[in-house]
């Protein structure tokens, strides 16, 4: 780390000279809290038993002595500040019982805590550091081997699909010239029908595309149409207790499969 | 790691001694451990104490490496620790994909499964195309076909029969679960209506398969 | 696993007997040693044949690497091989030369391990100075911070926590291994104390920490 706080190592030297140092450095400081901690030290007794009005002072003397030498301080320091006059005024004047909010000892107390734990941080922060630190005390493997992922495809097909397939080619023939013939409108009862019939053969999760009908599902209008009656009559069959339907999530593939 | 004890008076020397050997051993396993690539003796000379014996300890190193997961070996000059070549397969990891069987593998397989035992040919005739060299491999290789028997009739054709794991996988007894034509159409799996005077000849298809079936799976 | 020599006959069910635990620690040796990143009990499960008990092996290799030249170590739930400290001098040519963390960078870090889950707001509470994008945005690209869970207060903010990373380049096991933890826990330092009777802010925060830290912290 690097410590403003050194200057402060030397505690022989005038306290004159050490307000000046800090006035050089106040850029080196890490906010307010940091210059208290820092201001902290003069009074050479632990931070528990430390003279919160006297903090105060010093501090707002390092305030006006700044303001002496035109330096210009950032906002959070002058909020301090004026909290740090305020706690002061507090911290003299008797206390005044009708006043609401936080004791004047409430309040120096907890600036006390907040200067203790900023310390002990800065400790914690310095033992870690200090610690042992892999690339510097400790090494890792210099020749790391990869781990090859070896992607091995597995390839499903459903009953559904193989019984489909097996239809596709058998009835090629014969399907082709009734397929234009049709309208492009498949009723829910022609769904039902078909459904009533299939679900017979699929007794696992099948997806409610496969139950489209064949020829129904490449042009986009008689997908459609079939997708919304197939999807009804499984609606239909569902409410009579014939199948059971699932969705894992919005916009999701809808699976059916005969009730049990 | 100080197997001999050394003698009190050389405690002082220390500063300009040698480590001990083990203790060499040690830093040279560090060294080989932490190095990105072999390092040679030379280079462990250089980087340990002075009067180390890098040659010493690696042959106290390489035997304590006798059998273990990992091994001390020679790469030209230099040295490295590596990985023991029986291991090799833990440096793998396995991810399954699935994926969708494609339309010409869908249909062979059906046509396996309803007219087993079958040959190529005829899965071609019935199909109406070519089937690729591809397909059939693809099928074969995730054992869900198999050869059968080989047809008896010129040229002596290799069939094709479904397996034990096609069965399993399409929670099949037997081929002969599979629904037949008539089914199939009752379900109404087949949409269209079969042509007028188209019919008998069909009928004629369902029956095929029973018969190429019952070849197969009579016990 | 494997103590009691096995009967004869148990010979043929080796395909599916998990291997002895001597072979077992061979194998974790091997992949410790290929991988310079810490690796977990779970993924060293799942590259070893069924059955295997890494952390019954770990054990075993852990003891057997005492006082040698690397050492087996423990990071968070994972694993790792690193060359003995003491001997991080004669690796000094491979040190990469490593970013300076500034003063406000190291005591982030710092506030963050002890005191994680952490807000930001909570951090420039302690330091009493705003913490910059920067300073985080460093941690973050060195991995040696992540994001944790969202706080559950007005506005929802997130919370800062160490990584894996950090306890592997500090040497440390675990969270709670951090120095001066119980002394610090102890002593109240820890806790999130706002000041007494002050602003909206500070109230909605100041149990939340708490139970982060005892969560984590608690053995």
């Amino acid at each position: 780390m690097a410590e403003p706080e050194n200057l402060f190592e030397a505690q022989s030297v005038a306290d004159r000279l050490q307000a000046e140092s800090l006035i050089v450095d106040v850029e080196g400081f890490e906010g307010p809290l940091d210059l208290l901690l820092t201001l902290s030290r003069t009074q050479k007794v632990d931070l528990r038993k430390i003279s919160v009005l006297q903090l105060a002072e010093q501090y707002l003397a390092f305030v006006e002595r700044a303001k002496l030498l035109r330096i210009e301080l950032a906002a959070d320091y002058l909020v301090m500040a004026a909290w740090l006059a305020f706690l002061k005024s507090r911290l003299l004047l008797p206390p005044d019982p009708e006043a609401e909010g936080p004791s004047a000892e409430d309040m120096a107390a907890h600036l006390a805590f907040q200067l203790e734990r900023l310390q002990a941080m800065r400790e914690a922060a310095a033992q870690l550091m200090a610690r042992d630190r892999l690339g510097r005390d400790t090494f890792a493997r210099g020749i790391s081997e990869e781990v090859a992922r070896v992607r091995k495809v597995t390839y499903s097909a459903s009953l559904m699909e193989l019984m489909q397939a097996y239809a596709r080619i058998r009835t090629r023939d014969e399907f082709r010239p009734y397929a234009f013939d049709r309208t492009n409108v498949f009723t829910l009862e022609e769904a039902l029908d078909r459904m009533r019939g299939l679900i017979g053969f699929a007794g696992d999760w099948s997806e409610l595309t496969t139950f489209l009908p064949e020829g129904w599902s490449s042009d986009p209008k008689r997908r459609r149409s079939a997708t919304a009656a197939t999807f009804a009559a499984s609606l239909e069959m569902a409410k009579q207790g014939q199948i059971e339907i699932r969705q894992s999530d919005t916009f999701q593939p809808i699976s059916i499969r005969k009730k049990t | 790691m100080n197997d001999a004890p050394e003698p009190a008076e050389e405690k002082e020397e220390t500063l300009f001694a040698a480590p001990p050997i083990a203790e060499q051993e040690r830093m040279v396993e560090a060294i080989l451990f932490a190095s990105s690539e072999p390092v040679s003796l030379r280079e462990m000379e250089e980087r340990m104490p002075h009067g180390c014996d890098p040659a010493e300890a690696l042959v106290h190193l390489r035997k304590r490496y006798e059998g273990r997961g990992v091994r001390v070996v020679k790469v030209g000059d230099a040295w490295a620790i590596r990985t023991a070549p029986d291991l090799g397969f833990l440096m793998q990891k396995e991810t399954v994909e699935e994926r969708k069987l494609s339309r010409a593998a869908i249909e062979t397989l059906a046509i396996i499964a309803y007219h087993q035992p079958v040959t190529r040919a005829e899965i071609e005739e019935i199909r109406g195309v070519a089937v690729s060299r591809g397909t059939i491999d693809q099928l074969l290789e995730m054992e869900w076909i198999r050869f059968g028997r080989r047809r008896m009739t010129p040229g002596r054709p290799v069939t094709f029969v479904v397996t034990q794991g096609f069965l399993d996988h399409f929670s099949l007894e037997s081929a002969r679960d599979l629904p037949g034509l008539k089914e199939l159409r009752a379900a109404g799996l087949l949409d269209s209506r079969p042509l007028p005077g188209a019919s008998e000849e069909g009928d004629e298809d369902e029956d095929e398969p029973q018969v190429g079936q019952s070849e197969l799976f009579e016990d």
